[in-house]
């Protein structure tokens, strides 16, 4: 073996490059073959997640039993989201609002998607709101990590169709001792943060987006 | 004693914890001091203080006088040995002393007809003590007498004295602390020493604070001998010696505890009083200066106390170092019914043996026979860490980690909480409603610690 | 160096002999974090099976070409790879699913499980091995999974798969599907696993 | 005022109520094996501090500036092929895993080397624990945590910025550090403790890590409460509640309903 | 086309990204280098890289550390396994090979009924502890039969039989633990060269006339062994056996040595 | 031999056997374990009777079913250790009874089971039983049960109106407060003619039975000290922020459980630190945890959590306030 092979031996053994052959070849295709997947798969996962929210539009607008007849009948509402930009006083807010139409057109309500801290960890959820704008026509939590056993519970049909037909332009109200009102909300027993939290989120959502689709609905 | 009130000195009379054990001492607290009749055969261990043991220089069948040196102390931390009798010196023998140490014994068999304990007795409790002409000795003399007579500390350690009075220029010495507390339950010796020879001890005191060139003298007794502190003070009233009464708990004789009561000063941990100034020694010892200076006498006997429910009849003792603990216990009427267990000291530092050859050494300052009642107790529970062993340590350490760093075998541990700093007081265990034996276990934590910087 | 085992050897050890949570304590995070369910945890057995087969099986047939100092660089991106595949099949196919368990499929990246077989296994022997040394262990992962899923489901929920099981009656027990009924169930399996170990030998 | 009450709950949340180890089980392996000694502990926990930090940093600019679609990078180089609105929506974040892993093993491994070198002191009292935080998952995790603050979220002004990717990464590693340092503070005293043999080492600490759960667990809901008590105007997210049980009404009573009231 | 370009940027993302990587990590490499004991390069290189800290040191480089500098025991890593165990043994060169094995044996024969002098003892039930009191028997050297040695071995190979210590060869595997563990230090390891060794079994250093007042098995210094046996020799008043220099051939000097010691302080040991 | 026996004489006849044992030969005889506990239980003594008074049956059914629980789960346990079964030391008892009284009356009957089981399993025998559970073992039974059965254990599990008790049909104090902004009065809670756990609800009797703890000695007088001094502290801040005009921090010492926390749980010398500084870092620890569990988060009581987070911290300030011993500047 002579001198100069030797040397540029030794030179190919140091350079840093050449001895990570093997990574930079597989970063390469590894590269390559998961934008493939994502290509692939991408467009799926999106499909996921409209369809999550998508589905529950009908039933929360008009409620579970309405939605099933309308499928029944072979018709579907004609949904479309918009985004009401609400300025409050140091930033601006977003909320995603499902536009619901029955096949003539006729506006079916709005579903609002809202979220906000509950007592564990985030809450998100849908509210339904009238064609008028003036009363809730229902609730879907989407995603919640409240404690299971009881502020889970705010994800139980029989806890969320309290909300159905309630006002829209007063606030709602959490009661812990079953009294009637208006605007009242029977609170979970053992979990009074969870539900002062849904109840809140909701106020707030309505209360920001209640004047835009006032205005809409004038239009 | 009514309120405690300490005056004139800059510590306020006790110490931060510590603990209120029943002192007992009415076994032989009235008891005078009798003189042991000389015994058969005495036993002279090799090794009877602090420090390297001393050589023998003397040969088997040889005749040896009362006051005989039989033992020189070659090196700096050991005490010369002197014969007690008077007779014919035998085969060496082995002993295990009650501490654990197993040594070379020189043993010697006493002449018939002889009673040197009666003159020294006469001696050392006279009322002829000078207190005036103390100038005439110089320190280095005293020192040097000290170092012949053999004397160490008679109150429990066995130091070499002549170590504690030798003049050293990076420590200054100006206060000579003499230490008549005996804090332990049931001791007495000092107590008796200072009722029956306090000459000795003032005059011994003068000699020690001038070997050391001490401004000041102070004689400390607790507050539970008032004959002694009332006999003191009128023997010391004309001289520069002042007595401090300190309270009576455990363990007020303790030298750091001793010097934080009365002079309010903190020995630094791993050191001597010396550090801050003070020299402490045992009134007994003090005694045994005046013995050797004045009089000219050698240690070889000392006082003691055989006590506790376990003994027929109670006794203080002048006994010849080297005679066997089953002679003493005998002289004093032999064991009763119930006794359980023999202390050689006091029964919180002293140590249980059960081999009645035992010879009394230096270090003897009495022979506790406890009773079943005394010592029996319940089963160790666990730990259930109430504390009452942090507030009862004088040390302020935390007796109950280091006892399960011990046990669960963590040295490391030990360290942190400053195993090194413990003197084995016994007041954790003393307290322990568990019945841990903190002390002992502490004790074999030392051991690991030591095994561990090997 | 001692002699390689076997295929079957292998397939044989990681059931339960070196049951990669009780015996080698590897994989802990899903281990405690997707059992409050058996279908999470299942889930999660099956995409830990999944990334362990194909990461094995990659290792192995590249292992003449790994330098030992970029060799757990390699292993890294493999599993990486493969559990981006992992995730977004399931994201594709099992969407609630996905969303439930959350961070946890990406967390296998750092799984030490499968560095861990990479390392002893795949790179030194063939990919049959390999493949066979990834089978056994998913098992013994799986069954990890189910026991300590079983159990906090059980008492959890009084059922198993979502399915009610235990009388209605049945108090839940809420905690066991919470982080502390997560530590103390693996816990006190852990602590019978060693008894039954300990009574055995 | 708003950013910075933001700031403060995501350090609260991160670093007790929602902590890393006992909440999220993540970082279970060093929890478990670097637990034996305080100091041990607490050197790690400084170290995945450190780190997590560091991969906070490279995350959130990786996953800004190249990851999602119309990030500045992805999109000027699709800008060569593309028209400029196909462009801006190139979506690399299914990369993202790939992408996080080898930022932090490199980093992790260039810091390493390089306090290795030139602060052989501070490597080792806290540098030898680099290593081993490369497969901890707490780190992964502080950094998909950002991916799905910055990437997954509805909103794009909702969004993290940088300053609170950050917070998030120091209190979620001060999180780890404190969980891991009481866990090795207990470990160091159960040395002394006569465990039955099948529950000692990892089975102990297992249910040592419960019960600390279950303490931990007290914390729950700290946050929005100290929102409510810090927010100036009415907190999101709040609703009355009424409460008819007026036979107990003490005096100074009336007021607190009243406040109660306006709050919300 | 979208789909395209995405796989094209994302190919060179992550090619862009292993290049820098690789190149900056192999600059440092080199730039920062620090030198180690080879031995520490070798364990780590054996060792998987795994850094999962489950070996309870703080990754697989302080590990390999520990080993090489403090001795830790090779066998810790989890995720290596046996494998890479045994690899790291070969490095550092532990393993046993076939040198003489050795074993453990106590220097004393005193069951309960030799000992004079006995007292019951109320104290911690720990040898290391009654050690420190004085009394318990007569003898300060003998087996004092609380048992450290027996919570030392791992092996269940050592139990206090009669108050003495007695070491069971078939299970003992030699690791030293029961040496350290007795406070009176009459454990020592001894090369067992035949399955069977002669061993003194006595530490009592006194004279005779002390040791026989102490326990009725003690050596008392009589020398009669040291004539029959020439690996028998006196230290001071103590017969000690070197054990090393024992082969079969001696069995002979060895039996004679153990017929003619007055005090039976002599005798075969082993499996 | 001859020898010794002619020298020892007639005292060491073969009727008296010597035996020998470490320094020190004496110890102090009245104050045991066993004598704790005992105290203990004295001092739990008014709470029982006010429990009893105040919810009647629940009360008697809760301390049966906790304390039998206890003691038999405490049998189980040590026996399956193989170790010599201790239930004369009382301690299993002690537990049953603090749990017990740290339980709604309402609770079910396995609530009551569940709790022993895991305070003696888990809170205790685990780690090597008394003396060595690092956490207070009815405080993790209590943890254990209020997350598992959460409606069972929580604000509203309290209220029975069916129960026939008076006090069983109105919120707990610190429930309706947090809740409702509603404060009971300070009298009754004084008195504990209120709802709330068994033992917690009269101030009166848990200071009485504090109060001959702290006498004894068997309770260090420290964390009580540094728990009650940290809440009317911080809830005087806090009353002061929001103009409550005092009657907030009477409110926050007699409501809830803080006074039989404070007294019965804290003290637990096992998981509290042994030196005196250790114990006033615990003390103020939990007294500020209580108060910020309290106010902020989604509890109404912290006294639980913040016994278990500072038993969680004790090694930790133990470590931290090894006292420098004598002489040490």
């Amino acid at each position: 073996m002579d001198d100069t092979t030797s040397e540029k031996r030794e030179r190919f053994q140091n350079n840093n490059l050449l001895q990570a052959w093997l990574v930079l070849t597989l970063a390469f295709i590894f590269g390559i073959s998961l934008a493939g997947v994502q290509a692939a798969l991408g467009p799926k996962i999106e499909a996921n997640k409209i369809k999550e929210t998508m589905e529950k539009v009908p039933e929360v607008v008009l409620g579970l039993e309405a939605a099933q007849k309308l499928s029944e009948s072979g018709e579907a509402l004609n949904i479309q989201s918009r985004i009401i930009e609400v300025d409050k006083k140091d930033k601006k807010k977003f909320y995603t609002v499902y536009e619901a139409r029955f096949q003539d057109n006729a506006l079916a309500g709005w579903v609002a998607k809202a979220g906000g801290q509950g007592y564990a960890d985030k809450i998100e959820l849908l509210v339904g709101i009238d064609a008028q704008a003036e009363n809730i026509t229902g609730l879907f939590i989407l995603d919640q990590k409240e404690t299971p056993g009881l502020g889970n519970k705010i994800s139980d049909t029989a806890w969320r169709n309290q909300f159905v037909d309630k006002p829209a332009t007063s606030p709602l109200v959490v009661v812990k001792d079953k009294s009637q009102g208006p605007s009242n909300i029977d609170a979970i027993s053992g979990a009074t943060i969870s539900s002062v939290a849904v109840c809140g989120i909701i106020n707030q959502t309505v209360s920001d987006i209640g004047p835009t689709l006032t205005s809409t609905k004038k239009e | 004693m009514g309120l405690f009130r300490f005056k004139g000195f800059p510590g306020k009379g006790t110490f931060p914890h510590g603990i209120h054990p029943p002192d007992n001492k009415f076994f032989s607290a009235d008891k005078a001091i009798e003189v042991f009749p000389t015994p058969a055969k005495v036993l002279l261990p090799l090794l009877q203080n602090i420090g390297a043991p001393c050589e023998p220089v003397v040969k088997s069948k040889q005749q040896v006088a009362v006051g005989e040196l039989v033992g020189k102390g070659k090196a700096f931390v050991s005490a010369a040995l002197h014969s007690p009798v008077a007779g014919k010196v035998k085969k060496p023998a082995m002993v295990t002393l009650p501490n654990g140490r197993h040594m070379q014994a020189i043993q010697i068999a006493a002449d018939e007809d002889q009673n040197p304990g009666e003159v020294l007795w006469e001696k050392l409790s006279a009322k002829d003590w000078p207190t005036d002409c103390i100038s005439i000795y110089d320190p280095a003399t005293i020192s040097k007498v000290i170092h012949d007579a053999g004397i160490v500390g008679l109150g429990g350690a066995a130091f070499p004295t002549h170590v504690k009075v030798m003049p050293d220029e990076n420590k200054m010495i100006d206060t000579l602390m003499i230490n008549g507390c005996e804090c332990e339950p049931f001791l007495t010796p000092d107590y008796r020493l200072m009722m029956e020879a306090p000459g000795a001890i003032v005059t011994g005191a003068l000699l020690a604070g001038r070997a050391i060139s001490a401004k000041e003298i102070i004689i400390c007794v607790e507050d539970n001998k008032p004959l002694a502190i009332e006999r003191l003070r009128r023997i010391t009233a004309q001289t520069v010696i002042r007595v401090a009464v300190v309270q009576t708990k455990y363990p007020q004789g303790s030298e750091k505890q001793l010097v934080k009561s009365v002079l309010d000063l903190d020995v630094p941990l791993g050191g001597l009083p010396s550090d801050v100034g003070v020299a402490m020694s045992n009134v007994g010892t003090i005694a045994a200066i005046g013995m050797a200076v004045i009089k000219e006498e050698p240690l070889t006997h000392r006082v003691i106390s055989v006590s506790g429910g376990g003994i027929a009849n109670p006794k203080n003792l002048f006994v010849p170092i080297g005679v066997s603990v089953g002679e003493l216990i005998d002289y004093c009427g032999g064991l009763t019914k119930d006794a359980a267990r023999v202390v050689s000291g006091g029964p919180m530092m002293g140590f249980s043996f059960s081999d009645m050859d035992t010879p009394v050494t230096k270090g003897t300052s009495g022979i506790t026979v406890l009773t079943h009642e005394d010592v029996d107790r319940e089963n160790e529970t666990s730990c259930v860490r109430c504390g009452r062993c942090v507030d009862a340590c004088p040390m302020n350490l935390v007796p109950t980690k280091l006892a399960m760093a011990s046990r669960y075998k963590n040295p490391a541990l030990a360290v942190k909480y400053n195993i090194n700093a413990c003197f084995e007081c016994g007041s954790c265990t003393y307290v322990c409603p568990a019945n841990i034996k903190l002390v002992q276990l502490i004790r074999t934590g030392k051991q690991q610690v030591a095994a561990m910087n090997k | 160096m001692a002699d390689q085992p076997t295929a079957l050897e292998r397939f044989v050890q990681g059931i339960l002999p070196e049951n990669p949570v009780y015996r080698q304590l590897l994989g802990m995070c899903p281990t405690l974090a997707v059992t409050n369910g058996m279908k999470p945890a299942m889930t999660m057995a099956c995409s830990v099976a999944f990334v362990l087969l194909c990461a094995n099986i990659v290792t192995s047939l590249i292992r003449g070409l790994l330098k030992p100092h970029l060799r757990i660089v390699v292993f890294t991106l493999t599993i990486a790879t493969f559990v981006t595949i992992a995730d977004r099949v399931l994201a594709a196919y099992l969407y609630q699913m996905s969303k439930t368990l959350g961070p946890y499929i990406p967390l296998i990246i750092v799984n030490c499980l499968i560095i861990c077989r990479c390392e002893v296994c795949a790179s030194k022997q063939n990919v049959f091995t390999a493949a066979s040394d990834a089978v056994g262990q998913s098992i013994g992962f799986g069954l990890a999974l189910a026991s300590i899923a079983m159990v906090r489901e059980l008492l959890g929920t009084g059922g198993l798969f979502g399915i009610a099981i235990l009388p209605t009656a049945w108090p839940d027990w809420v905690i066991m599907v919470l982080p502390p009924g997560a530590f103390i169930t693996l816990g006190l399996l852990l602590g019978c696993v060693n008894w039954l170990e300990m009574r055995r030998s | 005022m708003n950013y910075l009450i933001d700031i403060v709950l995501i350090a609260l949340s991160a670093a007790v109520i929602n902590n890393f180890v006992l909440y999220y089980f993540v970082g279970i392996c060093p929890f478990i094996g670097v637990s034996k000694k305080v100091d041990m502990a607490f050197g790690m926990g400084c170290a995945v501090t450190f780190v997590i930090c560091i991969a906070a940093f490279l995350s959130w600019s990786i996953t800004t500036m190249v990851l999602i679609p119309g990030a500045p990078v992805s999109s000027f180089f699709a800008g060569f092929f593309l028209p400029a609105e196909a462009a801006s929506k190139i979506d690399l974040t299914v990369l993202s895993y790939i992408v996080y892993i080898f930022a932090i093993s490199s980093s992790v491994q260039f810091v390493e080397m390089y306090v290795r070198k030139f602060y052989p002191s501070l490597y080792n009292s806290f540098g030898v624990f680099l290593p081993l935080i490369t497969t901890n998952c707490a780190i992964l995790f502080a950094c998909l945590t950002i991916m799905a603050n910055v990437a997954g979220v509805e909103n794009p002004q909702d969004a993290w910025d940088l300053g609170r990717s950050i917070v998030l990464a120091l209190f979620g590693g001060i999180g780890f550090t404190i969980a891991i340092v009481i866990m090795s503070g207990i470990r160091e005293e159960i040395e002394l403790c006569d465990i039955p043999k099948p529950f000692q080492g990892a089975a102990i600490t297992m249910i040592i890590g419960g019960i600390l759960a279950l303490a931990f667990m007290g914390f729950t809901g700290v946050d929005s409460g100290v929102r409510k008590a810090i927010t100036p105007a009415p907190a999101e997210g709040t609703a009355a509640v009424m409460t008819l049980d007026h036979d107990h009404v003490h005096p100074w009573d009336a007021r607190v309903i009243v406040k109660e009231m306006r709050l919300s | 086309m979208i789909g395209i370009v995405t796989i094209g940027i994302a190919a060179g993302t992550m090619l862009v990204m292993a290049v820098v990587m690789s190149y900056i990590l192999g600059w440092a490499n080199k730039k920062f280098h620090v030198e180690v004991d080879p031995r520490v390069e070798a364990v780590t290189e054996a060792l998987p890289g795994a850094n999962c800290g489950g070996c309870g040191f703080i990754g697989c480089s302080d590990y390999a550390v520990a080993i090489v500098a403090n001795n830790a025991p090779v066998n810790k890593c989890p995720v290596g396994g046996e494998g890479c165990a045994a690899e790291v043994a070969t490095i550092m060169g532990v393993e046993v090979g076939d040198s003489v094995p050795s074993r453990p044996v106590v220097h004393c024969a005193g069951h309960t009924a030799d000992k004079a002098g006995k007292s019951q003892y109320r104290g911690e039930p720990r040898c290391a502890a009654a050690h420190l009191v004085a009394g318990i028997q007569d003898c300060t050297f003998g087996c004092l039969g609380f048992g450290d040695c027996v919570v030392a071995c791992n092996y269940d190979a050592i139990h206090v039989n009669d108050g003495l210590a007695t070491v069971d060869y078939d299970k003992c595997v030699g690791c030293g633990a029961c040496v350290k563990a007795c406070p009176r230090m009459i454990i020592s390891m001894a090369d067992f060269n035949e399955d069977k060794v002669p061993a003194i079994l006595c530490s009592n250093k006194d004279k005779g006339k002390d040791v026989t007042g102490a326990c009725t098995v003690g050596c008392m210094g009589c020398k009669a062994c040291t004539k029959v046996s020439d690996i028998i020799t006196m230290q001071g008043d103590l017969a000690v056996l070197d054990a090393s220099a024992y082969t079969y051939e001696k069995v002979e000097g060895a039996e004679k040595a153990i017929e003619k010691c007055p005090r039976n302080t002599i005798a075969f040991i082993g499996k | 031999m001859s020898e010794k026996n002619e020298i020892s004489g007639q005292g060491l006849g073969s009727d008296i056997a010597i035996h020998v044992a470490p320094s020190p030969h004496l110890s102090d005889q009245t104050f045991t374990t066993r004598r704790m506990m005992t105290d203990v239980l004295i001092g739990l003594l008014p709470l029982v009777v006010m429990s009893v008074y105040v919810f009647r049956m629940f009360a008697v059914t809760q301390l049966v079913i906790c304390v039998l629980a206890c003691m038999a789960s405490e049998f189980v346990f040590v026996k399956m250790r193989s170790k010599p079964v201790t239930l004369n030391d009382f301690s299993a008892v002690v537990t049953g009874v603090i749990l017990a009284l740290s339980l709604p009356g309402t609770a079910p009957w396995y609530v009551g089971v569940l709790a022993s089981v895991i305070a003696i399993g888990i809170g205790k025998v685990i780690f090597g039983g008394l003396g060595m559970n690092i956490f207070n073992p009815a405080m993790v039974g209590r943890a254990f049960v209020m997350i598992a059965f959460a409606s069972a254990m929580g604000a509203s599990a309290y209220i029975n109106a069916d129960g026939g008790v008076d006090a069983m049909s109105m919120a707990t104090p610190l429930t309706a407060f947090k809740q409702s902004g509603v404060a009971t009065s300070i009298l009754d809670l004084f008195v504990g003619v209120t709802n709330g756990s068994l033992g917690e609800t009269s101030a009166f009797a848990c200071l009485l039975g504090g109060g001959y703890l702290l006498y004894r000695r068997t309770a260090s007088w420290e964390i009580p000290a540094g728990i009650l001094s940290t809440v009317i502290v911080l809830s005087a801040w806090a009353d002061m922020s929001g103009g409550f005009g005092g009657g907030f921090v009477l409110h926050q010492l007699f409501g809830g459980a803080l006074l039989f926390g404070t007294f019965f749980i804290a003290t637990d010398p096992v998981s509290s630190p042994v030196t005196p500084k250790g114990k006033w870092i615990f003390g103020i620890g939990a007294g500020a945890l209580i108060m910020v569990i309290r106010l902020f988060s989604g509890y109404p009581e912290g006294v639980m959590f913040a016994v278990l987070l500072m038993n969680a911290m004790t090694p930790l300030i133990n470590r931290w306030t090894i006292p420098k011993p004598t002489g040490v500047a």
